[in-house]
């Protein structure tokens, strides 16, 4: 019984961990904390399930079909709101992307109206048994994707020379502009990844839950699991992911199920009082 | 000249503004009453979250769930003990928002950014998940009735009653927050949000006057919350959490860290669905939505700056027609 | 105010703080005497903004204590030593730029300004009597340093030299036995450095304090102290008198360079 | 080769640069002194084009470059070693000189040059793997100065590379600094190290308040009475 719960729990932990490393590659690159990856991953997922039901087109076209849109999705949101709000205050960042959040949300319902969709399956078949327990394929499957998406991002990130570009970016925009990178290129860039690492998560979640206009509100929950594994590091993003939905599958069996919500906020205020920097993080000296 | 008069009418406006407001429900049927009234409220709440990020810095998404909290607090408060003459219900509900303000505020200290609004969300949405576990309390899902407000036998239970008591107390908002951002606290919050290093190198114990911060706009929301349960009478957790976004469109309509900016900002989000009707409420979010963005990237002092903007440009004009104005007079002098 | 002990106003004992496994500041010790002029020297980098800032609360030191008056400042909070009477400038300027001069004072009257919130949410006579009170001070403050002029106009419209005594208005307005002073000569040209050099001095015997001075100026240096202390890489290399420090080829070894001695 | 001809440019209302003239001859090391805050680095923000100007021009080889954008400049080779260092902290060593060649193509080339830097600085090979960060101050300034080699400056910008660095170590920097010169390549050396700057460099310039108040050669300003007592502390020569 907890041993398919905590596989539940990892396949879940895979989206939000998905979710969370997109967060946290944008507030690395650009400083911005994207209230609206949720959206983004609801709106790319629904292109997808249009172009996967609705157009009756091959898996992998829907696929690729939904990444292309997530890409240049983040491209213009970056190029016409986040870039100018960038150099601004905070409270500009989170009131701007929680505007586009709402944005995507009235055009996703105007174009798929308000009703809950069923997403196929990915990996269909029966249950596997193991001991006891038994398993969805659907859940290996998602699991077994998240690791191979966040490995070609780390691979991306560590190997090809705009990879090391955007790492460097992040960690110093003057020095990176001093070496000759283009900085504007790779702000759209990172966005444009972001976008695609949010219509994968929400590829992946879409078969387990339904699909509806209202999926975007995972980004709290994403922001949350970057939180809890120290935020601005992605292994911890990571952690973080896979912490919060092992947790949020396994506790609910010991609570009343009216609380199931508090779940990630209490998990988060815990880590908040133990360690204000998070699972991973570094404690952060300021300059005077 | 002009300038002036200007300035003065600028000045007088709210003035005139609250006028208006008292002589409000004689001439105006009920419904555009209860309109103004939400348009009180909505101005109250928005002017705690107004201090918060535009005086003092310190982001909050915390609003909704204090002026639920407000709300529920009144209305079990009254329904167990009705002979509570309503201005105690005001004073208890704002007192233990006040607490509430602390409580919440405290584990909050440490944090900033990013971190301080995201722990603001979870308190928020803790308080919601808790109304709807103490069913037996709160009515769960289900919602509760909230008693009129009441003095012994005198009961106030139309609009206008309600909307009496919200514009008076929204006019006292305005006042002592204007008091307050020419004064030392307003100053010290000002200086924590420009520069918390040289804040407190000049004495100010940072700790102290963000709890203070937190706690004005817990009791601003937890009033306000009390006064939106006055005027509809059945409460629900989800009309609370549903308006968070408005909360802030409002400010950043209004103009963030102006004292009357909340004023303009929910005259505007009230009148809006009025003014273009039925469709329009199916779309409503979309619609705030773009009204957001294009505020904080075309006009992101709200009205306010976009009216600095216009009467710097009439200025402008104006020289022009000065000159204009003194050749003609020299043509007539000839 | 004299501590009971001795004269010193300021003692620093076996001071250490490092960053990230560099030793920043590396057991040092100093004792500043009351009413005098102190200027520590060293090539960037040697570690003196960092001892400023664990004076003034910012930074914790790994070991050590810094005594005031007879009270030792480490673990307490910067605001809490304001109010014990230290007062500083920043070497990057940490004025609030959108407020006015005069507002930027009255934030440093944060402490003297004797108001209950209440009483200033219905502004009471109190209130009114106090604020009038606080922008006394802070004007005598600005004719003092012959800023009165420029009261009502933001920060961010001022060249980098009015800052600078912007700021060591404020610094003052905290009225502060102790004034901490961060390369107050940064940016300034001769002429300036040299007007700042009667204007510390006179701040000095005006308003009786005792003053700490991290400045690249060697000529102000050399002109005003009357003890100096050169760091070099955390660690005190010299101290003494102005004409001492001139002399001594360790310092100028350190500071100036090899060879400075037979150039 | 590098011409800045009456520049001025300022942050928001702080004027930093007030009509500044510097020439820099191809092959030569020109050092530009001055306090804290005295335009020093400003004057190389807006060669390598981190900063507007807001009058003047600068002409790079003959060519205008004053529209041109910090990226162009690196293209020109225009290449700065920035104060305090600024090396990426969570890329390794050799991660770190590869960004310095990010605008190059000739992969063979780069695979060359950083062989080069290795024998140039044995330490940095050592600890080519290990996260920038790790290394100790001097270390890091090497690795700058590396990272900026690997562009192949035709001019090299260094603010400050003697920031925070132990005497013996800024003698090292310096010496090599004068290796650099002698191999051939140009260099803008801007200092607060008055002494040691003014005895390597063929040129110099002292910046007051965004002014040039005085120029000369190396060795003369290093005979002049007002350096001598500002920027060495030296009251009298004995």
């Amino acid at each position: 019984m907890i041993f398919s719960l905590i596989v539940d729990g990892l396949a879940v932990g895979s989206v939000y961990a998905l979710v969370a490393v997109g967060l946290v590659m944008l507030v690395k690159s650009t400083g911005a904390l994207n209230f609206a990856h949720g959206d983004f991953m609801m709106i790319s997922t629904f292109v997808a399930y249009s172009l996967l039901v609705q157009l009756e087109l091959p898996f992998w076209v829907a696929i690729v079909g939904a990444l292309a849109f997530a890409a240049v999705l983040g491209m213009v949101a970056e190029r016409l709101v986040i870039r100018k709000l960038m150099t601004g205050p905070m409270s500009g960042i989170i009131m701007g992307t929680l505007g586009m959040a709402y944005i995507l949300q009235g055009i996703a319902k105007i174009v798929w109206t308000d009703d809950i969709f069923k997403f196929p399956e990915f990996f269909p078949g029966d249950f596997v048994k193991i001991g006891s327990a038994s398993i969805s394929p659907q859940s290996i499957g998602v699991i077994i994707s998240a690791i191979i998406i966040i490995t070609c991002l780390y691979l991306f990130l560590n190997l090809t020379k705009v990879g090391t570009g955007l790492r460097a970016l992040t960690q110093n925009k003057t020095a990176a502009t001093l070496m000759g990178i283009k900085v504007t290129k790779v702000y759209s860039l990172s966005w444009a990844l972001g976008g695609i690492l949010a219509a994968f998560a929400g590829i992946l979640l879409a078969p387990a839950l339904y699909l509806s206009t209202g999926m975007g509100g995972i980004t709290f929950t994403g922001i949350i699991a970057a939180i809890i594994g120290g935020f601005g590091n992605m292994f911890g993003a990571i952690i973080g992911g896979y912490l919060l939905g092992i947790l949020s599958s396994v506790i609910p069996v010991y609570i009343p199920t009216e609380l199931q919500g508090i779940i990630p906020f209490v998990l988060l205020m815990l880590v908040l009082f133990i360690k204000p920097t998070g699972i991973l993080g570094k404690k952060m000296v300021k300059k005077v | 000249m002009i300038n002036k008069t200007k300035n003065r009418f600028l000045k007088y406006l709210p003035i005139i503004v609250i006028a208006v407001y008292f002589a409000g429900p004689i001439f105006i049927g009920e419904y555009l009453t209860y309109l103004i009234t939400l348009m009180a409220i909505m101005a109250i709440v928005t002017q705690g979250l107004n201090v918060m990020i535009g005086y003092a810095g310190q982001f909050s998404f915390g609003q909704p769930g204090f002026m639920a909290f407000g709300a529920y607090i009144g209305a079990i408060v009254v329904s167990r003990m009705p002979w509570i003459p309503f201005p105690l219900t005001i004073l208890i509900v704002a007192l233990a928002s006040a607490l509430l303000g602390f409580i919440i505020g405290f584990p909050c200290l440490r944090l900033s950014g990013f971190y301080l609004a995201m722990a603001t969300f979870g308190f928020s949405s803790a308080i919601f998940e808790l109304i709807n576990y103490l069913g037996p309390l709160t009515g769960g899902n289900e919602g509760m009735y909230a008693p009129a407000a009441a003095i012994g036998k005198w009961k106030l239970t139309s609009t206008d009653d309600v909307y009496y008591i919200a514009a008076i107390t929204v006019v006292l908002v305005m006042i002592g927050v204007k008091h307050i951002s020419k004064t030392r606290t307003g100053r010290a919050w000002n200086a924590i949000r420009d520069d918390e290093i040289a804040a407190s190198s000049m004495g100010i114990n940072l700790q102290r006057e963000k709890l203070k911060v937190f706690a004005f706009g817990a009791v601003l929301a937890g009033v306000s919350g009390l006064f939106y349960s006055y005027l509809i009478r059945y409460i629900e957790s989800s009309y609370f959490s549903a308006m968070g976004l408005s909360f802030f469109l409002i400010m950043v309509v209004g103009g963030t860290g102006r004292v009357f900016g909340p004023i303009y900002g929910s005259i505007f989000i009230i009148m809006l669905p009025q003014v273009f009707g039925g469709k329009f409420n199916q779309h409503m979010n979309l619609v705030y939505g773009i009204i957001l963005v294009l505020f904080v990237l075309l006009a992101p002092n709200g009205f306010y700056g976009i009216w600095d903007k216009i009467r710097n440009k009439s200025s402008v004009n104006m020289n022009l027609r000065d000159k204009l104005f003194s050749w003609i007079k020299r043509e007539r002098v000839k | 105010m004299k501590s009971p002990n001795n004269d010193n106003i300021l003692t620093l004992d076996n001071l250490s703080i490092s960053f990230g496994g560099i030793k920043a500041v590396d057991g040092l010790s100093l004792k500043v005497n009351e009413n005098e002029i102190f200027s520590i020297i060293g090539p960037n980098g040697a570690g003196k903004t960092t001892v400023f800032n664990i004076i003034s609360g910012f930074y914790k030191p790994d070991s050590g204590t810094v005594e005031f008056k007879g009270r030792n400042l480490v673990n307490h909070k910067p605001h809490e030593i304001a109010r014990f009477g230290v007062g500083r400038t920043f070497q990057n300027l940490e004025l609030f730029s959108r407020m006015t001069v005069l507002e930027n004072l009255l934030i440093a009257k944060h402490l003297y300004v004797k108001t209950r919130f209440w009483e200033e949410l219905l502004k009471t006579k109190n209130v009114k009597v106090e604020e009038a009170r606080a922008e006394d001070e802070a004007y005598a403050i600005l004719n003092y340093l012959g800023l009165e002029q420029y009261a009502h106009i933001p920060i961010s419209e001022f060249p980098f030299p009015i800052q600078k005594r912007i700021e060591l208005a404020r610094a003052l307005s905290l009225k502060p036995e102790l004034l901490i002073l961060d390369e107050p000569a940064g940016g300034l040209n001769m002429v300036e450095t040299e007007e700042l050099s009667t204007i510390i001095q006179r701040i000095r015997d005006d308003y009786n304090l005792t003053v700490l001075l991290v400045e690249h100026d060697m000529s102000m240096v050399m002109n005003i102290s009357d003890r100096i202390t050169v760091l070099q890489y955390g660690k005190e290399i010299a101290d003494g008198k102005p004409e001492e420090i001139q002399n001594n080829p360790m310092v100028i070894e350190a500071y100036l360079g090899k060879g400075a001695m037979h150039a | 080769m590098l011409k800045l001809n009456n520049i001025t440019c300022s942050y928001g209302k702080v004027l930093a640069l007030d009509d500044v003239s510097i020439h820099v001859e191809k092959g030569a090391l020109v050092s530009i002194l001055g306090a804290n805050g005295a335009g020093k680095s400003s004057c190389l923000k807006a060669i390598s084009r981190l900063l507007k100007l807001q009058a003047g021009q600068l002409l790079f080889q003959g060519n205008d470059i004053t529209k041109s954008t910090p990226e162009q400049a690196v293209h020109n080779g225009i290449i700065q070693v920035p104060e305090g260092r600024m090396i990426f902290p969570d890329l390794t060593v050799t991660e770190n000189l590869t960004m310095g060649a990010y605008c190059r193509k000739d992969k063979k080339e780069i695979q060359n040059d950083l062989e080069k830097m290795n024998s140039y600085f044995p330490i940095l090979k050592d600890r080519r793997r290990q996260i920038a960060s790790t290394l100790s101050g001097g270390e890091q300034q090497m690795l700058a100065i590396a990272r900026g080699l690997m562009a192949r400056p035709k001019i090299l910008l260094l603010d400050e590379p003697s920031l925070g660095l132990a005497p013996v170590i800024v003698e090292d920097i310096f010496s090599f600094l004068l290796e650099l010169k002698q191999a051939g390549t140009t260099i803008l050396l801007v200092e607060q190290n008055a002494f040691m700057a003014l005895q390597i460099a063929d040129y110099a310039y002292v910046l007051e308040t965004g002014k040039v108040t005085l120029e000369g050669q190396g060795k003369e300003l290093l005979e002049n009475e007002r350096v001598r007592e500002s920027y060495l502390g030296i009251k009298k020569s004995k």
